[in-house]
């Protein structure tokens, strides 16, 4: 057991650190989407400039083949240094390695550098309204039309969608084989008449999601990825694709937050009451041992090629910690943490979203349970 | 020993649920938190019914009704998540009419009652409706402040659909004391608020989960959701226990109205938080929208725990209250 | 609204309160569980001989025709003055009612005046090893020999029957009926070499529970109640019958241990500490509420004839309250908290029960759920 | 960046798990408590095993293994509930192996490694072994005292099988003291047997729920049950997280144990109490049974919090350990 970094992991981190200090960010845009939005795409642009953009990607793609620790490690300092995270983060982590995947050389040739760079916005069109965490029942259809493919239906939760050129589209090519066979897996073009982005407003205010309606839009033979229905299997890639990473940069974001609770608790003079000590111990044991047990997960993957029992709790450790954390600062700091357009009165509602998305903690305890204990399948 | 209401308090009831459910659906609410402007029709429409006074002497234009038919009011006013200045109007006027001298009640509450003045309550830094209002009753502590005219800073929350200000202490500190009964009112009326956040966001949940379907089923058959509904159920009967327990104090047991408010915040406190944000969860990805509109019961509810001082202090003081008591030799 | 007592009511536990303080109840005895019983039964009997022993029954079976708040009354005082719970209280609670219900007048006239003396103790015999929560697949079987009914099976969870002369048996006469046909309901004599009491040692080192086999005991067509094949029906009367009084016994017992708790850490000068005193509070409301709620409940059977949903939530309640008010005195106390023979370690230990007899807190909630907010059957 | 046992550290875990199993049933732990005494069989076999000196070094007769491979072995003392002294015995070498002067090595470490010698662990209160100990190693705040042959009480306690006494104050003050690393291998000790525990009992609870059917299905199959057993999992691999992670400090970065033990401390005492008492839930009625075993590990959870001081006191420690650093400006 060693939990200090390798010699090449710390000069990888003295090289990103001295490059983020060099390349400080601007300060990050309240209230206007698409600025937040440009800032984003600006500060990606940057990076990819430098070679930061994607680590984890090999170095002929513009990656730098980054081992899993160097990739937590991209994350961590991304956090750390108040950086955005990249625009274009769909591409970066789950669209690129896709189509490295099981694209063509002439799909890799044509996506790869517009993702680096920002110059493509990248969306995930898995979710429908009826199909929340069950995607073999999804009924979006591509039909065969005169040498094209012609898809009609609606996706959800499409986040980035109003800045995306391209969607991966999951859609039903063979509506007559079992569930999760007949489906396809497709590179929407999405500036197209037939796709309709409608922002869907989350209770924050702002629109992070879309809805996405779709009625005839027109996709090439050129733009399916992995062969006509084969999209069970690449949409398997897609979602058991890294994201270990991103664990990293949440985790990292909940203790700036929980630092930044620390520091105003300190500043009011509130650590001397015993009960605020406690609950603030509380959460920071939390973030530490989320952190702790992340790494954990990243040696298990490392070390035997996949997750361990540990790698399973994290998401839901996090949501559950940073809704505790957002709360206990509207205890703490009260009127100044329920302000409007504040950044903790955001925070508080944001963070309800957290055990939603990317798998409710129902779901992700069903997993657990099941998969990781071996438990029945629960009814 | 009868823990009910009266038919007359139950006709009350029946007629707050109807009519805030005709003219103050929650499309209402979201249009007035989106033009940050109070619903005035339903206002003038509540001030007529004579609600803000509803728990005021008849001497000075009240309905001359305690402190049960105030609660019972409020709690609509909550399930409804109203967007009207009813919370700090009958609070207010409840508090003036118990705790104030009769130079006060005669200067205060016939405009109240009649909807001519405008009152704020709650903490100097969070009081509702506090901007602009005509008289403010602050909670300072353990005890209550009247001041008149306060200066103000408008203070634009997470919950849109009301209207707060920042006091100037300036302001506060000038103001006349009005005793802890007063805050003991106004406490038990946020509680009551609270219960009705907390039966709405119950009955929204229990509607959708008992009609979605995912895997084939309602997800309300799935266990970890009717587990979570029963457990709201638990947080809002106990909210209710411990809010009618201090709205029955309040006429009938003065000296015990004290402990009996602080329960009633404690309760909501935690209720106002746990229940509306199990809303969102069981509701799902649908539930984190905008347009589902379970979201404003969160916001009121986080709200209105800050607006009660948040539950642990009110822990404390019954514990300590408590301890004291048994110090004393009483059982 | 009214939350304070009638005058009627008032005079009832007046005369009740003088009659405690005249017959202040012996020390508690610790350890020896005969002497514990006997400690118990003996208290029956001086209360059975004034006429308070079961204040619910009518007068003319040796009770006082008690409203239900009148009975609650009598179950708050017995608490409030240490005075033990009946050691016939299965009898007092549930066969005697059972019996008035359903029993001929010979049945009457045998059981009801032994109950209510402690003469005859009382057991019940309905939850076997294979049937925990679900009582229509029972599976004893009671066989017609000779002009008497011969039974044969097992039982479980049955408290007191060690010290049970009698025991309210619920087994199967027709097994080829549907599930909940075919059940009667016996009195069966515990005194006969075919019924074997094994105590069941529980995790607090005591046996209050045990594990009945029953091997061709013999009970006459005198001993049925509610006429054979009817078992279903005079069992859930038995169900059914008036247990809130010993939720308010309940009640003041986590009271009067919270008090006694308040007490050694106010002793200790352990309020001063805000999380402390915050947590100690916490309870109270919990107390506090589940009290409240209780007389909610009350009101509610006694105004509309059956319970509301309140009524389901009490016992959960208690539960929950009494084991985080036991872990809670482990926290403040310390070692003597622990110590073996202690009675805080006991109660620590025995709270673990809670959740568990009379129904799971799972099943409470399913119950909740089901029964009261109308969900679907839950899987 | 590897945070995982060597492939020896792995092995010295599966030769301790198979040891304890097939010495070491609940049946034995059982009989131990029924009869007040340790399994001297046992002891004396971990004793030839060298598991007392495990991070104790050579020089005194132990093994000249780190904080790692005394976690490993003590969390497997944990999962096998075991009634043998080696809890304190092997935290109080390794505290004085790492703490002590040269004098006191010489005069305990040999003797305590061959079995000779007696330790005690724990508050002064609460010493776990701490009755007719040869030495004792005293938590007293955030410090440790060394106590030779402490005046004591025996006490005994809810975990039968296991000897606890609380030693004289007097002895107490006239103790050594150790510095705060040596409460901290302590704490950190007992916080692996926490770790262990909860892994027996998340396993116990994972094959009850399996094969136990209720309403034709296994109760494993029941959401809440399934949820429960995922929570205790979290529990115990948060506690593991915080344990592994204090036992890489002790060896590799001694100036951030502090922390490090009192995170795990926290962690531990709260698994302490839930994993076990989940467990028992689980089984239900089973599980409130003397037979059925699992209340071993509530018992012995339920002490070790004791053991660590509770979870409070370490949270609001770390809380204003990490607010100085902010204010010190360290990142």
């Amino acid at each position: 057991m060693d939990l200090t970094f390798s010699e090449s992991e710390l000069a990888f981190r003295d090289d990103l650190r001295a490059w983020f200090r060099a390349h400080a960010p601007a300060p990050e845009p309240q209230g206007d989407e698409l600025a937040h939005f440009c800032w984003r795409r600006d500060y990606q642009r940057l990076l990819a400039r430098d070679g930061w953009a994607a680590v984890h990607w090999p170095a002929r793609y513009g990656g730098r083949g980054a081992t899993l620790t160097e990739s937590a490690i991209f994350f961590v300092e991304l956090g750390r240094h108040g950086a955005p995270m990249m625009a274009n983060v769909l591409g970066l982590l789950l669209a690129g390695p896709t189509i490295m995947s099981w694209g063509t050389d002439a799909q890799k040739e044509r996506h790869l550098g517009p993702i680096l760079t920002a110059e493509e916005i990248w969306c995930q069109g898995f979710s429908e309204p009826d199909a929340g965490s069950d995607l073999a029942s999804l009924k979006t259809r591509a039909r065969r039309e005169r040498g094209h493919w012609v898809v009609t239906g609606q996706k959800v939760w499409t986040s980035g969608a109003q800045h995306s050129k391209w969607c991966m589209l999951l859609a039903r090519t063979d509506p007559d084989a079992p569930r999760h066979k007949g489906l396809t897996y497709f590179l929407m073009d999405m500036e197209q008449d037939a796709v309709d982005v409608r922002p869907l407003r989350q209770i924050t205010g702002s629109s992070e999601f879309n809805e996405l309606f779709i009625d005839g839009a027109v996709i090439s033979d050129e733009q399916v990825l992995g062969g006509v229905g084969n999209g069970w299997g690449v949409a398997l890639t897609t979602l058991m694709n890294e994201r270990a990473g991103l664990a990293f940069f949440l985790q990292v974001r909940l203790r700036q937050l929980l630092d930044r609770l620390l520091r105003e608790a300190a500043d009011r003079g509130l650590l001397a009451d015993q009960a605020v000590a406690e609950r603030l111990g509380e959460l920071h044991v939390r973030a530490e041992v989320l952190r702790l047990t992340a790494y954990r997960g990243l040696t298990t993957v490392q070390k035997y090629g996949q997750p361990g029992p540990e790698g399973s709790l994290t998401k839901w450790m996090w949501s559950d910690a940073n809704q505790r954390l957002t709360q206990l600062a509207a205890d703490l700091l009260g009127p100044q943490a329920l302000a409007a357009g504040g950044s903790w009165g955001y925070e508080l509602l944001r963070a309800r979203g957290n055990s939603i998305e990317g798998g409710t903690t129902e779901v992700l305890k069903n997993i657990v349970a099941e998969r990781v204990l071996g438990l029945p399948k629960s009814r | 020993m009868d823990f009910d209401l009266t038919e007359e308090q139950r006709e009350i009831k029946r007629v707050a649920r109807e009519l805030l459910a005709a003219r103050s659906p929650l499309s209402r609410v979201r249009e007035a938190a989106e033009t940050g402007a109070y619903d005035q029709a339903l206002w003038r429409e509540i001030v007529g019914l004579g609600w803000g006074g509803i728990a005021v002497s008849q001497a000075w234009g009240g309905q001359g009704l305690g402190g049960i038919e105030l609660v019972v009011v409020l709690e609509e006013l909550g399930f409804a998540c109203a967007a009207a200045p009813l919370l700090s109007t009958a609070a207010a006027a409840a508090a003036i009419d118990a705790c104030g001298s009769d130079a006060q009640r005669e200067r205060w509450l016939p405009g109240l009652v009649a909807g001519d003045l405008r009152a704020g309550v709650g903490p100097a830094a969070l009081a509702l409706d506090g901007h602009g209002a005509d008289v403010a009753v602050v909670l300072d502590g353990e005890g209550a402040v009247l001041v008149a005219a306060p200066e103000s800073e408008p203070l634009e929350t997470i919950d849109p659909a009301r209207r707060f200000a920042a006091l100037a202490r300036s302001s506060v500190a000038g103001g006349e004391p009005l005793g802890a009964g007063a805050a003991d009112l106004i406490r038990m009326s946020i509680a009551a608020e609270v219960v009705g956040l907390c039966q709405r966001a119950l009955e929204m949940t229990v509607a959708y989960v008992g009609e979605r379907r995912q895997f084939g089923v309602p997800v309300g058959s799935f266990q970890a959701v009717a587990h979570r509904c029963a457990e709201m159920l638990l947080q809002t009967e106990s909210a209710r226990s411990a809010a009618y327990h201090a709205a029955w104090a309040a006429g009938a047991e003065p000296t015990r109205l004290g402990e009996a408010s602080a329960l009633a915040a404690a309760a909501a406190a935690t209720a106002a938080r746990e229940v509306p944000a199990s809303a969102i969860q069981a509701h799902g990805g649908i539930g984190f929208t905008w347009e589902a509109d379970v979201h404003w019961l969160y916001k009121r509810g986080e709200v209105d725990r800050a607006l009660l001082g948040g539950a642990g202090a009110h822990h404390a003081r019954l514990a300590r209250a408590a301890a004291a008591r048994l110090a004393g030799g009483s059982p």
